[in-house]
C-alpha cells in the first residue's frame, strides 16, 4: 500500500525544486545557476522512482483512495482534499514524471546559457508538480485548483522568451482560448455542487453514478461543461489554434507540455469522468469532435513548414484521436495511446529541438541533409515518425490499431465515422511526418538559420525570431540520451505493455486489463471476473465495453497499415524522387493548399469576424451608444444638481481640520444627552 | 502587602523584621517586629526606603569599581600603569574623581531650557537603578521578583532616550542636539534587535521572570542561544553606548555630545547612568544568558553572579581596548540589515525547535537539559552560516558619501581615534 | 460586598495620586507653549497612566504602556521635534480656545452624567463562589491552558494536581492576556500586526525623498 | 477607586486631549493630543475589565476557565488599542515630515486645500 505521505511528496518534490529554484537558488547563485537544473532533476528523478512505486503498488494492491481533509469548512460549504490514487493516476504519473525527467535532462544541454536558465527550470518544476497533482486530485475543486495551475505554468513556459513579441502573443492566446474552456469546466463544478456538494469528491461521485443516483440529463450538462474544459486544454476543435502558436515556447517546454502531459490534461479529464461521460448523452459529441480534430488537424499538417508546427498539428490530430476513442467508449485503447503516444511525441519534439540545436531554424525549408551530420538524432525521429505513422510492430501501431478495432466492433454510425477518420487522419499523419523526415534530414542542406535570415532581409522583410546559430554537429549526449530513451520505448511499449498474448511474466492485454478490469471503482468487471455483489443495477459500464480485450482485427490493421505506408510512400514520391512535383501538386490544388496553409482561416475567424467584428463593432458600440445616451447622461445631470448643491454646501468646508473636529465633538454630546433622554 | 512580594527573601528579612506580626511573616516563620499590628503600610514604607538606599549604595559602589576597574585594565591593554597613587593599586582615585566633580561650579547655560535640563538627568538615572530592583544577585536576593521581569527592565530602560533627547535639546547647543540626535536614533534602533533577541530566551523558559529565566538554565543560554546572546550583547553594548557604539558621546568628535553642557554633579550623575547602566546590563546578560546566580555548591550563589558579571564587564573593556569605533551609518544599518535579521533566524529556528520538542504545554515543565543540548546543537549549527552570510551581506556594500569627503577636511581625526583610549 | 473584590485603602490612595500627576502632566501637554517640553510632559503623562493600569491589576498593559508610549512615542515625537526646526519657537495656541474649551467641557460633562447615571454590573455582585475564585483567587494554570477545567478554589487544589498554581486572573495577567492574544484573539492581533507594518511602509513612503528635494538624511 | 471614579479619570483626560486636538496648532502638537484620547480609552478598557464579570460569570453557576480569561479582554483590547496607536504616531509623524518639507510648515491652520 502506497501511503499517502509518499503520494504527497511525489508533488512536494517539484514544488520544493519550484520554490528553492525560484528564491534561494535565482537570489543567491543567479540567473543561469546549473545548480537550477539539477535539482529540478533530482526533484522530478524522485517524483519518478516514486512513481513507479505508486504503479507497483496500484498494480498489487489495487486503487487506494486516500482520506480526505478538510480544506474549507464553513456553515454552508464543506470542501475537502485528498489524494485519489488509481489506476489511472498511477499511470498518468509514471508518465508524466518520466517523460518531465527525460525533458528535465535534456534541457540541461537544451538551455545552456539562456539567461533565465533558473527561472526555466523552477517554471517546470511548478509544471510539473502540478500536473502530478491533477492527475491525482480526488477533489473536483482541488482538481481545478491544479488545472489552473496547469494553465499558468504553461502561460509562463510558452511565454518564456518574453521580450519576443510573439512569444508574449502566443501565451496570452493560450491562456485565453484554454480559459475559455475552463469557463465551462467552472459552469460543470458549480452546477455539480448545486446538485449535491457531496459529489465535488471524486469516489463519491463514481459512487452516485454507479447507483444511478445522477439523472441522465443532470449527466449531459455536467459532461458538456466539463468537455468543453478539455476541449481547451486539449486543443480540440474549435478551441484548437492556440497550440500552433504555443510553439513560440522553448521545444522542450513544448516536448513536455505540448505534447505529451499538459495537452493530455483534457483527454484526462474526459477519461477521470468517464462513468459521468457514459451516463450522459454526449458520447456521441465527443466522438465526433475528436473525428473532425483528427482529420481536419491532419489536414493543415501537411502543408506546414516550421517543424515544430507539423508536430504541434499532429499532436492536436493524436489528441483527436483519443478524444474520439473515448467517445466511442473505448476508455482503455484511449489511454493506451495517450500512453504510447506521450513517447514518441515527446521524442519528435525534443529531436526538433536537437535539429534547430544544429541547424538555428525551426524552418524545413532551411535544412535538408542533416541525417549525415546527426545520426542519432535522424533514427531516433524516424523511429518516433514510423511509431507515430503507425507502422507494425512500431507501439503507435498498437495503440492506434486498438482504436480502429474498437471503432470497427462498435458498427455504429459513429463507430464508422470514426474508423473512417481513423484512417484518413492515419494517411495524413505518414504522409506529413516523413516529408518532415524528408525536408529536414534528406537532400542537401539548405543553409540553415543564416540564410534564412538573409532572405528575410533581401525581401525586405523582418527578421525571423528565434533564430540561433548554425554548426553542423550531433547534439551533446545530454540531448541525445533522452532521445534514445524515447525511441526505445516508441519500439518496445507498445507491444510490451498491452501484448496480444501472454509474454512471458506480462499477461495478455496487461495494459487495457490494468486500467479497466482492475479498475472496479469506475468499470463493473466483466463476465470473465467476479461481478461484484449488486452489480446488476450498477450504471457503471463493464470492462470489455470499455476496451479492454479488442480482439486484433487483421483487416482493419492492415488496411489502416496499407494508408501510412501509402502516405510514406507518396511522401517519398514527392520528395526524394521527385515522381510527383511537390509544386506542381500545390498550383493544382492551390485552393485547397492556401486554405490549408491559413490554417483554415480560424484565426481570422476569431481575430477578425467574431472579436473585431461582433464585439468590438456591433456589441461594444451598441453598448457604448446605450452608455453615453443614457447611463452617461443621468449621471451628468445627476452630477450637475449634486453640484449645484454642493456649491451652496461648500461653505461649511472652511478647510480647518479642527472646525470639524469639534463639529464632530458636539454631534458626539448631542447624541449622547439624546440617548441618555429618550433612550433606554 | 501581598504574598508575591514576600517571596522575595531580602525584601521579607527586612519587612518582618520591623513589622514580624502580620499574617504573612508568620506564615514564613517571623515571630514578632516592633511595629505594631494596623502599622503595615509604615514597615512597607520603611523597608522600601532602606531597600533602595541599600541598592543604590550597591549600585553606586560598583560603579566605582567598574570605573577604577576599568582604567585599571585599560592601562594593562596599553601598556601603561593607571591610576595607582589613591589609596591601595589607585583604588579610591574614582572616589578622589567623585569628590572633585561634586566640587565643581554648577553651571546652566543661559539659553538653555532650565526646567529640562534640571530634570535630564533625574530621568537618566533613575530608570538603570530601577532594573537593579528586579535582578536577582542570588538565591532569593532581590528586591521584587516581578513576573514581568525581562519586561520590565526592556520598558524601564527605554526611557533612557527621552533623557538624552532632554539634555541635549535643553543645551540649546547645537552640537549637543545633532548628538542626541543620533544617540536617539541609535538607542530606538537597537531596542528592537535586543528585545527581540530576549524573545528566543523567552520561548524556551516561558516566563517572564528572572528568577524563572535563571532557573530554567540548566545549560547556560549563552550556549543554548549563541545567536541571541551575540545580538543581545551587541545591541546592550550600543545601548549603554560603550564601544564600538559609542559615537554619541565620541570625545574626539562631539566633545561628549549631549553631556557638553553639563557640570558640576549633574555631569557626575549622568556620568553615573552611564556607568550604572554598564553595570546593569552585565548583570542582566549575567542573568540572562549565564544563568545567574547558578553554580556548584561551595561557593555561594552571590559570588558566582558576581564573577559573571566581572568576566561580562572584562568583555566589555576588552572589547573597548581592541575596537575601534563605527560610523554612525555603520551603526544603523548594523542594527537594521544585520542584527535584526540574525534575531529573526535565531527566532524562527528557536520557534521551530520549542514547537518540535515537547508537549510542554500540557505539563507545564521546563525543558530538560538534554533537550536543551540538542537545542544549543542545532542552534551553533545555525550560527555559523547565518553570521558569515549576514556579514557578507553587510560588509558587500560599502558607505557611498556623495555629498562631501570628511577625511581631507579632518584629516587628524583618524589619529586622534588611535589615541582616544590614552586619554583615559 | 465581596472581600475579593475590595480595593485597599493604600490602592485607592495611590490611584488618586497617580490620577492627579497624569491630569496635571495631561494639562502641561496641552497648555505649554514649547512643544518639546510638551513631549516631555506627555511622558510623564503615560507613565501616570502606566501606574494606573498595574494600580488595575494590569501589569503586562502596563509595562506594554512604558514600552511602547515612554520608550518609542514620546522619543519619537521628541525626536521629530529636534528634527524640525519650526515648532521649536513654540505652538500657539490658536484663536478658538475657549470655544474648544467649551466643547471638551461638554463632552466630559456627557462623559460624567453617562458614567454615574448607568447601572453597571459589578463584579462586586458576583455571589457564585466559582466565579469568586477564578476572578479573584487561585486557579491551576494547565485548565486554564486548555479551556476546559472548571475554576477551583484555591483549597481545593491537591499538591498532586498541578505543580504551577498562579494567582488569578486578577492578580496575574500576562500569561493569560499572552495565551488571549494567540489564541481566541489571534485574528485581530495579527491584524494589528499587519497594520503596523503598513504604518511602517507607508511612513517609509512618505519619507523617502522625492526627485530633485533635498535628502532628509541631511537633518532638518 | 470605584468603577466610576476611574472611568471619571479616563474621561478628564479624554477631555484634555479633546481640548488639546480643538486648540493645538502645531501638529506634533495634536499628535500628543490624540495619544492623550487615546490612553483614555484604554484606562476605560482596563478599567471595565477589572471591574465588570464576563458574561459567562454574570450569571451565577458553572465558571469554566474560558469564562475567566474572557475577563481579561479588557486587557487584550488595551494592547491592541497601544499597537494601532504606535503605528498611528509612527505614520503621523512621516506625514508631518512631509507635509513640513512641502509647505515648510507644521501649523495645522496653514493646512487648508481641503477648502471648497
Amino acid at each position: 500500500m502506497f501511503s499517502e505521505p509518499l503520494a504527497w511528496l511525489i508533488i512536494a518534490l517539484p514544488v520544493a525544486a519550484f520554490v528553492l529554484n525560484g528564491t534561494a537558488v535565482r537570489a543567491f547563485l543567479g540567473p543561469q545557476s546549473l545548480v537550477a537544473g539539477w535539482i529540478t532533476i533530482a526533484a522530478v528523478a524522485g517524483s519518478f522512482v516514486l512513481s513507479i512505486f505508486a504503479l507497483e503498488s496500484v498494480a498489487s494492491d489495487g486503487a487506494t483512495i486516500h482520506q480526505q481533509h478538510d480544506w474549507i469548512d464553513v456553515v454552508g460549504l464543506h470542501l475537502t482534499f485528498g489524494i485519489l490514487l488509481d489506476q489511472l493516476t498511477a499511470i498518468m504519473f509514471v508518465v508524466v514524471s518520466g517523460v518531465s525527467l527525460l525533458v528535465q535532462i535534456y534541457s540541461q544541454q537544451y538551455m545552456h546559457g539562456d539567461r533565465s536558465y533558473t527561472r526555466y527550470y523552477s517554471f517546470m518544476a511548478l509544471f510539473t508538480a502540478a500536473m502530478l497533482g491533477l492527475v491525482s486530485s480526488r477533489n473536483v475543486i482541488q482538481l481545478f485548483v491544479y488545472w489552473e495551475l496547469v494553465g499558468i505554468s504553461s502561460y509562463l513556459l510558452i511565454g518564456f522568451w518574453m521580450e519576443r513579441p510573439s512569444a508574449a502573443a502566443a501565451a496570452k492566446k493560450a491562456f485565453l482560448m484554454t480559459r475559455f474552456g475552463d469557463f465551462g469546466f467552472l459552469l460543470a463544478i458549480l452546477y455539480i455542487f448545486s446538485v449535491n456538494p457531496e459529489y465535488l469528491d471524486i469516489p463519491a461521485l463514481y459512487e452516485a453514478v454507479g447507483a444511478g443516483a445522477i439523472a441522465a440529463s443532470v449527466a449531459t450538462w455536467i459532461a458538456l461543461g466539463l468537455f468543453m474544459g478539455a476541449i481547451g486544454k486539449s486543443a480540440q476543435f474549435p478551441l484548437h489554434s492556440w497550440l500552433p502558436d504555443a510553439m513560440e515556447g522553448p521545444t522542450s517546454v513544448s516536448a513536455l507540455i505540448h505534447s505529451a502531459t499538459m495537452v493530455t490534461a483534457g483527454v484526462f479529464l474526459v477519461a477521470r469522468f468517464f462513468p459521468l461521460f457514459e451516463a450522459s448523452n454526449v458520447m456521441d459529441l465527443v466522438a465526433l469532435i475528436g473525428a473532425f480534430t483528427a482529420v481536419f488537424a491532419a489536414s493543415m499538417g501537411l502543408v506546414a513548414n516550421d517543424i515544430k508546427r507539423v508536430l504541434a498539428y499532429s499532436t492536436i490530430s493524436q489528441l483527436g484521436y483519443m478524444v474520439m476513442a473515448l467517445g466511442i467508449g473505448a476508455y482503455a485503447p484511449a489511454l493506451f495511446h495517450l500512453f504510447t503516444h506521450a513517447f514518441f511525441k515527446a521524442g519528435l519534439f525534443l529531436g526538433a529541438g536537437s535539429v534547430h540545436h544544429a541547424s538555428g531554424t525551426f524552418n524545413m525549408r532551411f535544412m535538408g541533409g542533416l541525417r549525415k551530420d546527426m545520426k542519432w538524432t535522424y533514427w531516433t525521429m524516424v523511429i518516433g515518425s514510423l511509431s507515430l505513422a503507425g507502422l507494425f510492430p512500431l507501439s503507435g501501431f498498437w495503440s492506434k490499431d486498438e482504436i480502429l478495432a474498437t471503432a470497427f466492433e462498435r458498427e455504429s454510425g459513429v463507430g464508422w465515422v470514426v474508423l473512417i477518420a481513423g484512417l484518413v487522419a492515419a494517411f495524413m499523419t505518414a504522409f506529413y511526418m516523413f516529408r518532415a523526415i524528408y525536408m529536414t534530414f534528406h537532400g542537401e542542406y539548405r543553409g540553415g538559420a543564416e540564410v534564412e535570415a538573409e532572405m528575410a532581409r533581401n525581401a525586405n522583410l523582418p527578421e525571423p525570431v528565434g533564430l540561433g546559430h548554425t554548426h553542423r554537429h550531433e547534439s551533446p549526449w545530454m540531448m541525445v540520451a533522452p532521445l534514445i530513451v524515447l525511441a526505445t520505448l516508441a519500439v518496445v511499449a507498445g507491444f510490451l505493455v498491452n501484448p496480444l498474448f501472454d509474454v512471458g511474466p506480462i499477461n495478455k492485454h496487461a495494459f487495457a486489463t490494468f486500467v479497466t478490469e482492475r479498475n472496479e471503482s469506475v468499470f463493473s468487471v466483466d463476465q470473465h471476473g467476479d461481478v461484484p455483489a449488486g452489480a446488476e443495477e450498477s450504471h457503471l459500464p463493464d470492462a470489455v465495453h470499455a476496451g479492454a480485450e479488442p480482439e486484433f482485427n487483421i483487416p482493419v490493421a492492415a488496411v489502416s497499415s496499407v494508408m501510412a505506408a501509402g502516405g510514406i510512400l507518396l511522401a517519398y514520391a514527392m520528395y526524394i524522387t521527385g515522381a510527383v512535383s511537390p509544386v506542381a501538386m500545390g498550383r493544382r490544388l492551390s485552393a485547397i493548399y492556401s486554405v490549408l496553409l491559413g490554417k483554415y482561416y480560424f484565426d481570422e475567424l476569431y481575430e477578425d469576424r467574431i472579436v473585431v467584428r461582433g464585439f468590438y463593432n456591433r456589441l461594444a458600440r451598441s453598448l457604448a451608444w446605450f452608455d453615453t445616451a443614457w447611463i452617461d447622461n443621468v449621471n451628468v445631470q445627476l452630477a450637475k444638481l449634486t453640484a449645484n448643491v454642493g456649491r451652496g454646501l461648500a461653505n461649511v468646508q472652511n478647510g480647518q481640520a479642527q472646525a470639524y473636529a469639534a463639529v464632530m465633538a458636539i454631534g458626539f454630546v448631542v447624541v449622547l444627552f439624546a440617548f441618555l433622554v429618550w433612550g433606554s | 502587602m501581598s504574598e508575591t512580594i514576600l517571596d522575595s527573601s531580602l525584601f521579607r528579612n527586612v519587612y518582618c523584621y520591623v513589622a514580624g506580626g502580620s499574617e504573612g511573616c508568620v506564615s514564613h516563620g517571623y515571630s514578632e517586629g516592633f511595629l505594631p499590628a494596623g502599622y503595615e503600610w509604615l514597615a512597607f514604607a520603611i523597608t522600601a526606603a532602606v531597600l533602595a538606599i541599600l541598592f543604590i549604595q550597591g549600585a553606586l559602589g560598583g560603579v566605582l569599581a567598574l570605573i577604577w576597574g576599568e582604567r585599571r585594565i585599560l592601562a594593562r591593554f596599553q601598556n601603561r600603569v593607571g591610576p595607582n597613587r589613591w589609596g591601595p593599586f589607585g583604588s579610591l582615585t574614582s572616589v578622589a574623581d567623585a569628590i572633585k566633580t561634586m566640587f565643581k561650579e554648577d553651571i546652566v547655560p543661559d539659553q538653555a531650557d532650565r526646567f529640562l535640563f534640571n530634570l535630564a538627568p533625574v530621568i537618566m538615572v533613575v530608570p538603570v537603578l530601577m532594573v537593579f530592583a528586579v535582578i536577582p544577585i542570588g538565591v532569593g536576593t532581590l528586591v521584587a521578583d516581578l513576573n514581568i521581569g525581562l519586561l520590565f527592565v526592556i520598558a524601564i530602560t527605554s526611557a533612557s532616550g527621552l533623557a538624552i533627547a532632554m539634555a541635549a535639546w535643553s543645551s540649546a547647543n547645537r552640537i549637543a542636539i545633532f548628538s542626541g540626535l543620533r544617540a536617539v536614533a541609535l538607542l530606538v534602533s537597537y531596542e528592537i534587535p535586543m528585545a527581540l533577541s530576549l524573545l528566543g530566551v523567552l520561548m524556551i523558559t516561558g516566563t517572564l521572570s528572572m528568577t524563572g529565566t535563571i532557573e530554567a538554565q540548566d545549560v547556560p543560554f549563552i550556549i543554548v542561544q549563541p545567536l541571541g546572546f551575540l545580538v543581545f550583547f551587541l545591541a546592550a553594548l550600543a545601548e549603554m553606548s560603550r564601544t564600538p557604539f559609542d559615537l554619541t558621546e565620541a570625545e574626539s568628535e562631539l566633545a561628549a555630545g549631549h553631556l557638553n553642557d553639563y557640570s558640576s554633579m549633574k555631569f557626575g550623575v549622568l556620568f553615573l547612568a552611564e556607568w550604572a547602566a554598564t553595570v546593569a546590563g552585565a548583570m542582566i546578560i549575567a542573568t540572562v544568558f549565564l544563568s545567574g546566580w547558578r553554580g556548584f555548591s561551595p561557593i555561594p550563589s552571590h559570588i558566582w553572579f558576581v564573577g559573571k558579571v566581572v568576566a561580562v564587564i572584562f568583555l566589555i573593556i576588552w572589547i573597548r581596548a581592541t575596537w575601534p569605533r563605527l560610523r554612525i551609518d555603520q551603526v544603523l544599518s548594523l542594527a537594521w540589515k544585520g542584527l535584526f535579521e540574525l534575531t529573526m533566524i535565531n527566532l524562527i529556528v528557536t520557534a521551530i525547535l520549542t514547537a518540535a520538542m515537547a508537549d510542554r504545554e500540557a505539563d507545564g515543565s521546563l525543558f530538560s537539559a538534554g533537550e536543551l543540548w540538542i537545542m544549543a546543537a542545532v542552534n551553533w549549527a545555525v550560527f555559523f552560516p547565518s553570521v558569515y552570510l549576514i556579514g557578507k551581506l553587510l560588509a558587500s556594500k560599502p558607505y557611498e558619501d556623495d555629498s562631501s569627503e570628511p577625511q581631507e577636511l579632518y584629516p587628524v581625526a583618524t589619529e586622534e581615534k588611535a589615541f582616544e583610549g590614552a586619554a583615559d | 460586598m465581596n472581600e475579593a473584590f475590595e480595593v485597599p485603602t493604600v490602592v485607592s490612595f495611590a490611584f488618586w495620586v497617580a490620577s492627579a500627576i497624569t491630569i496635571a502632566a495631561a494639562i502641561m501637554v496641552v497648555t505649554v507653549r514649547d512643544v518639546f517640553k510638551a513631549a516631555v510632559f506627555l511622558a510623564g503623562s503615560f507613565i501616570g497612566v502606566s501606574a494606573i493600569f498595574f494600580l488595575l491589576n494590569a501589569e503586562f498593559v502596563g509595562v506594554v504602556q512604558i514600552l511602547v508610549y515612554v520608550g518609542a512615542v514620546s522619543i519619537l515625537i521628541a525626536f521629530s521635534v529636534m528634527m524640525i526646526s519650526d515648532v521649536s519657537h513654540g505652538s500657539q495656541p490658536s484663536r478658538a480656545r475657549y470655544a474648544s474649551v467649551t466643547v471638551s467641557a461638554l463632552v466630559l460633562a456627557a462623559i460624567a452624567v453617562t458614567v454615574y447615571n448607568t447601572e453597571w454590573t459589578l463584579n462586586s455582585g458576583l455571589t457564585d463562589p466559582d466565579a469568586i475564585a477564578g476572578l479573584s483567587g487561585t486557579f491551576i494554570e494547565d485548565e486554564i491552558a486548555s479551556g476546559e477545567g472548571r475554576v477551583r478554589d484555591a483549597s481545593g487544589i491537591q499538591a498532586s494536581d498541578s505543580q504551577v498554581v498562579q494567582t488569578g486572573v486578577l492578580g496575574d495577567s500576562t500569561g493569560t492576556v499572552g495565551a488571549l492574544l494567540v489564541r481566541e484573539f489571534v485574528l485581530p492581533f495579527e491584524t494589528v500586526g499587519l497594520v503596523i507594518v503598513a504604518a511602517l511602509i507607508g511612513g517609509l513612503a512618505l519619507m523617502r525623498p522625492r526627485e530633485g528635494e533635498p535628502d532628509p538624511r541631511g537633518g532638518g | 477607586m470605584t468603577l466610576e471614579n476611574v472611568l471619571l479619570v479616563s474621561g478628564i483626560i479624554f477631555a484634555i486631549g479633546l481640548y488639546g486636538v480643538l486648540s493645538r496648532r502645531s501638529t506634533i502638537a495634536l499628535l500628543m493630543s490624540l495619544e492623550l484620547l487615546f490612553n483614555a480609552v484604554v484606562i476605560a478598557a482596563v478599567a471595565f475589565s477589572r471591574f465588570t464579570p464576563s458574561a459567562g460569570l454574570a450569571d451565577a453557576g458553572a465558571v469554566t476557565a474560558n469564562e475567566v480569561r474572557a475577563a481579561l479582554t479588557g486587557h487584550v483590547f488595551a494592547v491592541l488599542v497601544i499597537s494601532v496607536a504606535a503605528a498611528e504616531s509612527a505614520l503621523a509623524l512621516a506625514l508631518i515630515f512631509a507635509l513640513y518639507r512641502a509647505k515648510e510648515t507644521v501649523e495645522i491652520t496653514d493646512v487648508s486645500e481641503m477648502k471648497r
